[in-house]
């Protein structure tokens, strides 16, 4: 991690949330007795009449702001990513998703990096179980300010989204004026040999991985998806055909996530060899966060290593 | 500003809509009042039983012991505009135990807010009216329901939603007793008594029966009134069929002072014999003969 | 449908679990006031005291069996797909499973095949988020006696599993003699032309759509998969790798399920031509069974076309 | 049968063990178990400081409130035995509120389930103790829990199977008041009672905090007993730092007819000053320099 500024993502949604709550009377921020690790605490702070805490209590945090959107307010729901999507999975889909309100769910604690806490509170699942859900957004801002200004423009993108934010802080690889732009793959990095596909925290685990291997005269391209759904099938496609190999790097199980996206699109598309970094279909376990990165092979090195073991495929 | 704005039209059924806010039932009144949502309830009923009949699937017995309690809602308690299901100083209905569906859709059919010939199209493949409420395809449906246990909390939901607003609505939920086994429920009840929603009515259809029994024989609810008081609710008892003691109750309820429940005890499948208190027509429509001699009971009634 | 003798994949359950309860006291059984619909009903009938209903309250229900699991019970687990897998999604993960405790959970009602209850009782994303779970084994039988020794089976392997159980009758593929290979592929029909790869209420819909094309000289190989979790990779690439070309066919959404599965197996290890046939990330409706099957694509036409298409790329 | 088999060892300790079904604290004895269960509570205090001190992570609020709820657990009330944590007859206990496991894991190594030293590996990677209770690493942890609002319902489960085989062993569950707001507590709750599960003990560690602030503030519980009489349950209050009076509510427990809850009146980090009712350590772990105050504080208690 060394020579990386570093930030909270959950910052970036707190400070997007001041900023929206400022400017929109509409903004009504729900929490279930995690304001202070989801960062929400801020807006409540703020604005103290357009925050409700919920209590211990997901399911009835996601129905109820199924209902307060019902009224025309834009509803933030926060929590840890596991119990957003795993507690109140039913209350997303049924009232929620099928009633295709403005319920925004970010969620903080996603990943194996949630750390000491470990299995119960580390969230494996949520995007497979996100993107699962009809007319559901899912989003996973890399850093803080991809995070606030993806928080900014799901706020105004109709109906629910799916924000997975980060515990730990995470590098910052853009800049006040970043702009978020939904929907399309965020090229990094280019390169001919490989296309790297990240997600959160470890796009700058994909960015050191492409430094190694150029090392190596290996040129990967970096696409930062920090949409996962709706997918930028055109964007991904683009860069597959150039390099002919994908790497996907996410801090989730390979089953049904962003792996599982790139594949299932490839697999109709495009079939091409691809290599998936992510825990392999484990729970997690106490630890650090970045020892636990490395315990569960999604560091530069491993994401080096799958690109090495495509790049010595034939073509 | 009167809230109210102008009474409804309800498809030549007569009006018993509420102009003032805060309305009491005028005794004067009450004969011809009682006289008017009985008729109501009597259509619905019976629309209920053909709806489900024709479509050959569907929920007869909890649909059956809810239509006094939605009749005195649509008929007399809400403010709302059939004609303008977007109204923004509407009063609010969840149907919670969304199963119950064709009640809610004859309902609002009377009241307007679509043609009446919508109802013979329920659960079939392109209907406005699926199976369990969609609030994208039906006006008037306000959120989709029909997963248990969801719509008391998105109740509470708009209840907070409408007080940031400083509106006048009134947010009202229909759920089950079997409903009531779902936690979900009790996270709302807590949430709404913190909150203090004095514009959420909670109406329990306690019919003593789920699918697989009576409710006493499945997960006894036990002492249904104590436990919602616990919870911090304003608790009535009423009989569920009677519509002048609902109308009462739920003018009652605005005077509470946090949010409150009215337990109306009915009869599951009311008002067709061999439904009454039949486990069995929970979730099973009548035959060709059956939903005539239903028809033919309820016609008498 | 015609020509087929029909038969509820649940009835099997129900004739298991009566077979399973007389041989073994330690088999439990619960349910969450659906007795009737899951056919636990037949359980509760004959052993009334190793029967408990949890009333509608899938999250205790779920929880509850883990702790009975953790006395030494096999318990069984039976409520609507929709709601085992997303209302109770949290408990099954990190009591049930994370625990690695002996809960089969038995689930009716999956698919779009539910029919007339409509979009909250279709279970469409059941499979991708039981799939996610580590641990986890996820079955989909075919018919009957599938059904019936598949749970036989499932009660003795160890930790918890998924069977996903239907509402409609389903045409009889089997005989009393089945044998159930848990873990395995199942050939049903060779061919050397396309791979179709199907699940439960579908196999037959597959096996439709090969006599079809049997017609137009495409010779389908169809593959039952009943086990979606572990994942018989052999088997599939064992297929795949002779007909070069796959299609997949689920009463699912197409992300993150069966499809998935493959897609994401084929992305890794060899990269081929597919198409899913799957509901395409949409909430189900109300309509009649069949009709829906055609709605949403999923009907014999629809897996004959998509394998035509595949067949018309250049090998 | 004696279900109670021998006494365990517990490292020196000395022993509190019961020896016989539905005992009674007897009153001459009264005062030597106080001391007992008092010096046990400061030793699981002092490692529940040093273990989250040493981790950098943790829990040490709600960790030090249930301080001597596990210690008359443990150390009075429960039979089982720690060299064999498989041992058919042993009741159960299920610690709901997870994130309190550093008091657990303290109790079970003193009990002697495992080395003392794996105390100090608390939450590193490779730990048999994980920052929640892991059933599949930890010897002595009946269930894994962490995800709040689970851990009752396992243990009706356990009680429910105990039964089924006619064993005459109990089961414990401690809850948090914040985890009562979770619905899957009430659900728990409504079943336990419908089954007069009278093996099941359910204590509640009422700290008054939850991670936001005040319970009253964040959703209020309202009056507690009468939340749980009206859902069925046998309810006592006590004082959740006074041993006996503790071990005399698990001794009544017993003689309940259903399903019984004792409310325990408990301060969030009890025994450390700047941690009592200091919600900032709900979920912080303490500076080297805070945890050498601590265990000075409770080195002279
Ligand atoms: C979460 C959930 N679980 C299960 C069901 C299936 N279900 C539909 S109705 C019903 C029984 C409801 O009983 P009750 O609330 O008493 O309804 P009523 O008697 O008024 O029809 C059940 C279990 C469901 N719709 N949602
Ligand atoms: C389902 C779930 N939601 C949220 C959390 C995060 N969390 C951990 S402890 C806690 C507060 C619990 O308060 P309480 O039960 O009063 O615990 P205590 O005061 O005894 O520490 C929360 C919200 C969790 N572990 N599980
Ligand atoms: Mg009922
Ligand atoms: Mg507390």
């Amino acid at each position: 991690m060394a020579g990386w500024e570093l930030r909270h993502t959950r910052d970036g949604y707190a400070d997007a949330l001041l900023e929206l709550g400022e400017r929109d009377p509409r903004i009504v921020v729900l929490d279930a007795d995690l304001a202070k690790s989801t960062q929400t605490e801020k807006f409540k702070l703020r604005f103290p009449e357009r925050f409700v805490d919920c209590g211990v209590a997901e399911q009835n945090l996601m129905a109820a702001a199924a209902g307060l959107a019902a009224t025309g307010k834009i509803v933030f729901a926060s929590t840890f990513a596991i119990f957003a999507t795993g507690r109140a999975y039913d209350q997303v889909r049924n009232t929620i998703a099928y009633s295709n309100l403005d319920v925004k769910i970010c969620a903080s604690h996603g990943g194996i990096t949630v750390g000491e806490d470990g299995s119960s509170h580390q969230a494996l699942e949520d995007i497979a179980l996100m993107r699962a859900v009809p007319r559901m957004k899912v989003v996973v801002p890399a850093d803080y300010y991809e995070a606030r200004e993806a928080v900014k423009t799901v706020a105004y993108l109709e109906g629910p989204a799916y924000v997975r934010l980060g515990r730990p802080k995470a590098p910052v690889l853009f800049g006040d004026d970043y702009r978020f732009r939904f929907g399309k793959a965020h090229l990094m990095r280019s390169g001919k040999d490989v296309t790297v596909i990240a997600c959160g925290y470890l796009v700058h685990k994909a960015l050191e991985a492409a430094e190694e291997l150029a090392g190596e005269g290996i040129e990967a391209e970096v696409l930062n998806l920090h949409t996962i759904k709706p997918l930028d099938r055109q964007g991904i496609l683009e860069s597959v055909s150039r390099t002919g190999r994908v790497v996907t790097c996410e801090e989730h199980t390979v089953i049904g996530g962003l792996g599982g996206a790139v594949a299932e699109l490839l697999a109709e598309e495009m079939p091409l060899p691809m290599r998936m970094v992510g825990v392999r279909d484990s729970f997690g376990v106490s630890g650090e966060a970045e020892e636990l990165v490395e315990h569960f092979g999604l560091s530069a090195r491993h994401i080096a290593e799958a690109a090495r073991a495509l790049c010595d495929l034939a073509p | 500003m009167n809230p109210a704005g102008e009474p409804g039209r309800y498809a030549g059924m007569g009006t018993v809509y509420p102009e003032t806010e805060g309305m009491v039932l005028r005794e004067t009144e009450a004969e011809e009042i009682r006289q008017r949502l009985e008729t109501i309830s009597r259509e619905i009923r019976k629309d209920v039983v053909r709806m489900i009949g024709l479509a050959g699937s569907g929920h007869p017995g909890g649909s059956l012991s809810c239509v006094e309690i939605l009749a005195c809602l649509y008929f007399y308690k809400m403010r709302h505009r059939p004609e303008e299901p977007g109204w923004p100083l509407r009063d609010r209905f969840v149907l919670s135990k969304g199963h119950a569906a064709p009640a809610l859709y004859a309902a609002l059919a009377w009241c307007g807010y679509f043609d009446r010939d919508e109802l013979w199209s329920l659960r079939r493949l392109g209907s406005m009216l699926q199976g369990h409420p969609d609030r994208l395809r039906t006006p008037g449906v306000e959120i989709s329901t029909g997963s248990l246990g969801q719509g008391l909390s998105a109740a509470c939901g708009m209840a907070i939603g409408l007080r940031l607003d400083k509106l006048p609505c009134r947010v009202y939920a229909l759920i089950g007793d079997g409903e009531s086994q779902e936690g979900g429920i009790w996270e709302a009840a807590m949430l709404a008594a913190h909150q203090g929603l004095d514009n959420l009515t909670a109406i329990l259809d306690n019919n003593g029966l789920q699918i697989d029994g009576q409710c006493c024989e499945v997960v006894d609810l036990g002492d249904l009134p104590a436990k919602w008081r616990s919870f911090g609710w304003e608790v009535q008892e009423v009989d569920g069929h009677d519509v002048l003691d609902i109308c009462r109750a739920l003018d009652r309820a605005e005077e509470a002072s946090g949010p409150s429940m009215i337990i109306a005890h009915t009869v599951k499948g009311k008002g067709v014999s061999f439904m009454e208190n039949n486990v069995d027509f929970h979730g099973k429509a009548p035959t060709r003969e059956e939903m005539e001699r239903a028809l033919q009971e309820l016609e008498g009634a």
